[in-house]
């Protein structure tokens, strides 16, 4: 057992890759099919029934028939950056997880003889990082636009582009006050400065000192992630699919991949920023990846909820919104909390 | 209060010239006239303080501040009064009070604006005045010098509207620079041997040294300030802008070219008595140059028409006299004479001022005569001060012109006191010439006027066409405001003499004693020099010299006796005569009457060298070539270099950051070099 | 660790690339990229030299410098916008007259 | 052993990166290279122990000004280089100055080689307090951003403002309806 030791936490870590990995791709196929049937149900339907039990396999059938498709590269497109964009896309939304604990410390039951952390990488600037490699999510799209060759295509890339700069400085604002009450960039030390109660009923989420922050940080971040009421870089209705009108098969299967990992990511984020992480009362430390799953869903169920609710804006009216309200609030919140904290330490 | 003295005048000038154009003439004139009786006033409390001191110690200061200090030179704003500036100050504010007074009646045919014009000017003449008398050092007595020198240019030159007068302004002005200059040199150079400039200093100074034999830098000193006092007391060689000045007011005349401003140079002098008197060269020279001036000024006077330019030689002569005593050693003697001929001189002046306000600008003698009857005041003041100046018992020309011929013989310049006497006796010739063919025969309104006459008559345009009538009809005399200081100053002509009176005849020479202190040194060594003017005291009481003095007095009062009826003679019993006498040399007559030709002699080896110089040399080759070619060729310059250098601005940004590349190349390699 | 000459190497190579590339192109935007490549190559220098120090200062430079480059980008590029507009053209030497 | 071989790869591929960047003729590409060459070069900082620089880095070019070309070039729809046609009235096209230029850049690296060839080879920190958590830490940089270098800090934050009025006012089309 000692020989062994050292190679231990290099195989648990490669072991929750792998998990976390294929727990994502899983979560994006969930994602799609929970999509369509809240959809239908808001619309007083079924939506997808046919494949499997309540439509339950219908994802499995749509990756089926996207991986048989035939590849079409339009002619005069880029041939590089157009198989780039996707893979760039997927990979930063995969790569933006790597950062994000999502458990306390645990030995699995006694498995390990030291604890391990449950979380990938745990940086101490680990905050950052998430926001850094989102914020390279957007060359995927923009590439994908401008490699397609298409003026479609081309004005989806482009409103990406002035839409995620817009919204990354509310985004990043918001982060800012959160880090500012917990004096750390490590999003570990950011869930553990949540743990306990207010008065033994009222858990010490940051939620209920950034309320502000709180809604601007969503509002932001479904902007980042391109989802309706900020669809813009694919609006049916005017840009025939935006940035990837022109793709096909599995390079289009990757877009709405990383956009639905880009969700899960977001909501994880802020389930450890806002939410306590997986402090949560009735469960054992060991067990608190289960309150930060519940967490992340209702947080998912949101996004959905929002998109079949809310009707898309105009494209001057949102950069009006970004601009002129979301960003001052963001700001305004951010010297408030500023005030508060020098309050409370001095 | 010492500053007060200087300081109201010059307010008025002040007020005069800011707002003197919207003033009414009463108040602007007033106003000036105010100036002047205030400080008249205090001038007069000031000398009392000054009495009330012991003989040895009169002496009043005042340094309102430190005005240049460098090095071991320092120059303070400083005001002293001393028996010799009391005199003065009574003199300029109290003449000067009158002759404001009597202007504020000639000028009053000016429009408001002139008005105020001429008496700020006259306001700031008198600060100036006051200023050199007060002054304790030679800068600040050159600031008064310059100052009354400005003064006299803007006032000669106040109708300047016409050329003569604009050209009489500018000749006084230049003429004057040429002594100014003589001026500073010498206070160089006596800043050079004494290394200050106070007067109290230089004075002692002086005294602790033994007089100079030969010609040695105190004798180059004393010779640069006579040569300014010429030029300021027109003497010989710098005499000729006095004549012309009289295109000036009249008024202005009396003040500035008669009574005060040309008698600086004597008070420059009687300031300095100590130095002078330790320089017998310059001493020589000074005597021999008044007697000249004096001699040859009255010939002139002998033949001139026009009723101001026999006074202005007249002035010319007197001060002449006054030099001469000055040159002799009798400083006393001269100031006295300075004090008296104040009075006469304004005093006629100002009657041919009167004369001429009744003619409406007629200046010339032969359109004159039988004014008597018509201009009484006139008449009267007039001829009481051509007795005076002519010197006859008891008025008081006779009192100070006799003491400086006293003063010349006893000193043995034998010469000199002839040409005195000789002078005395032209005196007296042309002053009763002057008043028989202005007041005394037929009235000659028939003959032509002079074309000056009528340039006059245009400058004092409105005064025709106020007084509707022309010459010939009925005339009125002198308003009150001039009858008043006619009458005045006809007054002191008469009694100035008698604080002057010589022991030889039972006075006691008050103004002598009072004066004798200024001329020695200072306290300390005040023995010294003192002596002189003790000795003049003392000596006069013993008897051959009193014998002696007598029989001078009788000389010189023959002399006037007998050039005035010398003048009765010829220009109201034998008109003829004189006629005759024109006809005869008619060579010397014309010499006289383009008075020795100095003004061309002057034009011919001076004026137009000076401007071939300046206008070939300076102008054509220097300004032209030098000055000009210099700006052009820079502009040229600049223009060449831009040229080449503008092919640098190529807006390719890779020229530019070519450029700095090689900036980096260089730099980088110079650090690594070190 | 790493000894500070390498670092310095890559940055003087890197600094070498940019003025290069300043030179070299003739696209208003790449140039400007080799602006950015100069800065960055700077901006290692700094930490490196900060690191051998064992102060932040270096890296609070590097900030300084990335504002700047972020302004100098801004204004750039507006910049290359308004000129666009002028000629349909990125070469600088389009614009070598001063004024049209 | 480990971090020398990542040293040189990250190494290798900045520079690699940075030489395609202006080696090729389409500045989209060269957008993308220079953002991979940020990318290396942020690697390098976290060798330094400086990841807040390294994801600042990340964050303030990779993530906005990058953006910021590539959204230029594709509004100015990236023309490819015109070489040609300037070339003949370009002041630099005289082989004489190619030739300075060439020598001033043979300079340049001569000096630059001789600049390294002085630096000593500085094996470890010089300063005493060397620990890469002390260099590392966010809050010491904060403190001493804040307290020694306030000034300079304020006067970036103007900066930033003029730069933003201007690339407005710069970027504005000036059109029928001004």
């Amino acid at each position: 057992m000692d020989t062994l030791a050292p190679y231990i936490r290099p195989t648990t870590i490669g072991i929750m890759i792998f998990v976390v990995f294929n727990a994502l791709i899983i979560a994006s196929a969930i994602l799609v099919l929970a999509e369509r049937k809240i959809m239908g149900f808001m619309q007083q339907r079924y939506g997808p029934y046919l494949v499997g039990p309540h439509g339950m396999l219908q994802p499995i059938a749509d990756i089926l028939k996207l991986l048989f498709k035939e590849e079409l590269r339009p002619k005069g497109a880029d041939k590089w950056l157009f198989t780039l964009a996707p893979v760039l896309s997927v990979v930063t939304a995969f790569v933006a997880f790597a950062t994000v604990p999502f458990g306390a410390e645990t030995t699995f039951f006694g498995l390990l003889d030291e604890p391990i952390k449950l979380g990938i990488a745990d940086v101490n600037v680990g905050l950052l990082v998430v926001f850094a490699v989102t914020s390279m999510g957007v060359y995927g799209i923009v590439l994908a636009g401008w490699a397609s060759n298409s003026k479609y295509a081309l004005f989806g890339g482009l409103r990406a582009s002035a839409q995620m700069i817009s919204y990354e400085l509310a985004y990043a604002t918001s982060l800012a006050a959160v880090i500012m009450l917990a004096g750390s960039l490590s999003l570990r030390e950011l869930v553990d400065a949540q743990a306990g109660t207010w008065f033994g009923v009222i858990p010490r989420w940051y939620v209920f000192l950034q309320p502000i922050g709180f809604i601007i940080y969503v509002i932001a971040g479904v902007a980042e992630t391109n989802r309706a009421p900020f669809d813009f870089p694919e609006a049916e209705q005017e840009l025939v699919a935006g940035y990837n009108t022109e793709y096909s098969s599995v390079r289009f299967a990757l877009f709405p991949q990383a956009e639905y990992i880009n969700m899960v990511t977001m909501s994880a984020v802020a389930t450890d920023l806002y939410l306590g992480g997986w402090h949560g009362p009735f469960l054992p430390p060991e067990y608190g990846w289960i309150w930060f799953l519940i967490k992340v869903g209702i947080i998912l169920f949101a996004y959905i909820w929002m998109r079949w609710t809310v009707p898309r804006y105009r494209y001057d009216q949102l950069m009006q919104f970004g601009w002129k309200w979301l960003f001052p609030a963001s700001v305004l919140n951010l010297i408030a909390t500023a005030a508060l904290v020098l309050y409370l330490d001095a | 209060m010492l500053a007060l003295i200087p300081l109201f005048p010059f307010l008025g000038f002040v007020v005069n010239l800011a707002m003197g154009r919207r003033l009414p003439k009463g108040v602007s004139g007033g106003l000036a006239s105010l100036a002047m009786l205030a400080s008249f006033a205090v001038s007069v409390i000031v000398v009392l303080q000054l009495a009330g001191l012991a003989p040895e110690a009169r002496a009043i200061e005042q340094t309102l501040y430190t005005w240049i200090a460098s090095g071991d030179l320092n120059i303070g704003l400083t005001f002293r009064v001393d028996p010799l500036s009391a005199v003065m100050i009574l003199v300029v504010t109290g003449i000067g009070s009158l002759i404001h007074i009597y202007s504020t009646a000639y000028m009053h045919d000016e429009v408001d604006s002139e008005f105020a014009r001429y008496f700020s000017y006259l306001n700031l003449f008198a600060a100036f005045m006051l200023v050199l008398v007060l002054g304790a050092n030679f800068p600040l007595m050159f600031v008064g010098w310059e100052g009354v020198g400005l003064c006299s240019y803007l006032l000669i030159g106040f109708w300047f509207k016409k050329k003569s007068a604009n050209d009489a302004g500018k000749k006084a002005f230049i003429v004057n620079r040429v002594g100014d200059y003589a001026f500073i040199l010498g206070m160089l150079a006596i800043f050079a041997k004494f290394g200050t400039l106070d007067f109290q200093g230089v004075a002692s100074a002086v005294a602790a040294m033994p007089a100079e034999t030969g010609f040695g830098i105190l004798s180059l000193a004393t010779l640069l300030l006579f040569i300014g006092a010429t030029g300021k007391s027109a003497q010989i060689p710098l005499y000729t802008w006095l004549p012309d000045a009289m295109e000036g007011p009249t008024p202005v005349s009396a003040l500035i070219h008669a009574a005060t401003m040309v008698t600086a140079g004597v008070y420059m002098i009687g300031r300095n008595a100590v130095l002078f008197s330790h320089a017998p060269e310059t001493m020589t020279i000074v005597a021999v140059i008044g007697a000249l001036t004096a001699l040859m000024a009255g010939t002139i006077g002998l033949v001139q028409n026009d009723i101001k330019r026999v006074l202005a030689y007249s002035t010319v002569s007197q001060l002449g006299y006054m030099f001469l005593a000055m040159g002799v050693g009798a400083f006393g003697a001269g100031i006295f004479h300075l004090y008296t001929h104040a009075f006469f001189k304004a005093l006629l002046f100002l009657g041919s001022g009167s004369v001429i306000h009744a003619l409406h600008g007629e200046q010339d003698v032969r359109n004159m005569g039988g004014l008597k009857k018509e201009l009484p005041v006139t008449y009267w003041t007039f001829l009481i001060g051509a007795i005076a100046i002519a010197g006859v018992f008891p008025l008081s020309g006779f009192f100070s012109k006799d003491e400086i011929l006293f003063e010349t013989f006893v000193e043995g310049h034998k010469l000199l006191w002839t040409i005195g006497a000789l002078t005395a006796l032209l005196t007296a010739t042309y002053m009763f010439r002057l008043v028989f063919l202005t007041f005394h025969g037929e009235r000659r309104h028939d003959a032509p006027a002079t074309a000056g006459a009528h340039d006059d008559h245009a400058a004092h345009g409105h005064a025709a066409s106020s007084h509707g009538h022309g010459a010939g009809s009925h005339l009125h005399d002198a308003p009150p405001a001039m009858a008043l200081a006619l009458i005045v100053l006809a007054i002191g002509s008469v009694a100035a003499g008698w604080i002057g009176i010589p022991h030889a005849i039972g006075g006691h020479n008050e103004l002598g004693t009072w004066l004798a202190p200024a001329f020695s040194a200072t306290r300390v060594v005040g023995e010294a020099v003192g002596a002189e003017a003790g000795a003049e005291a003392e000596s006069a009481a013993d008897a051959d010299r009193a014998a002696l003095e007598l029989t001078l007095m009788g000389v010189s009062l023959t002399i006037a006796v007998v050039g005035i009826a010398f003048a009765y003679f010829v220009w109201v019993k034998r008109r003829r005569v004189a006629d005759n006498m024109v006809r005869e040399f008619p060579g010397l007559h014309r010499l006289l009457l383009n008075k020795y030709y100095v003004d061309e002699l002057y034009d011919a080896t001076i004026v137009q060298p000076i401007k071939a110089a300046s206008t070939e040399g300076l102008w054509r080759w220097f300004d032209v070539r030098v000055i000009d070619g210099a700006v052009n060729g820079a502009a040229s310059i600049v223009d060449g270099s831009a040229g080449v250098l503008r092919r640098l601005q190529s807006g390719s940004v890779r020229a530019y950051a070519g450029s700095l590349l090689v900036g980096v190349v260089v730099i980088l390699g110079y650090y690594l070099w070190r | 660790m790493i000894p500070l000459g390498h670092y310095l190497i890559v940055s003087a190579i890197l600094f070498a690339i940019g003025t290069a590339g300043v030179f070299l192109r003739r696209n208003l935007i790449t140039i400007l990229l080799s602006i950015e490549i100069m800065l960055n190559a700077v901006n290692l220098t700094f930490v490196a030299f900060g690191r051998f120090a064992g102060d932040v200062n270096g890296q609070i430079i590097t900030f300084f410098v990335m504002t700047v480059a972020a302004a100098e980008a801004a204004v750039g590029l507006a910049i290359v916008i308004a000129l666009f507009r002028h000629r349909e053209s990125l070469n600088p030497d389009a614009f070598t007259s001063l004024k049209w | 052993m480990p971090e020398t071989f990542v040293f040189y790869a990250f190494s290798a591929l900045a520079i690699g990166a940075s030489t395609l960047v202006i080696g090729q003729r389409n500045p989209m590409y060269s957008v993308m290279l220079l953002i991979a060459s940020f990318g290396a070069l942020s690697g390098l900082y976290i060798q330094l122990d400086a990841p807040f620089v390294a994801v600042a880095q990340i964050i303030i070019y990779a993530g906005a000004i990058m953006v910021l070309f590539l959204f230029v070039v594709m509004l100015l729809n990236a023309p490819r280089e015109d070489a040609a046609e300037y070339d003949r009235s370009h002041p630099f096209a005289h082989p004489n100055i190619g030739r300075f230029g060439a020598l001033l850049a043979t300079l340049l690296i001569v000096q630059l080689a001789w600049a390294l060839s002085k630096v000593v080879e500085i094996e470890a920190p010089v300063a005493s307090r060397s620990d890469a958590a002390s260099v590392s830490s966010v809050v010491e940089m904060g403190r001493v951003l804040f307290t020694r270098h306030t000034f300079a800090f304020e006067a970036t934050s103007v900066l930033i403002l003029v730069a933003m009025v201007g690339a407005v006012v710069l970027a504005r089309r000036e059109g029928p309806e001004q």
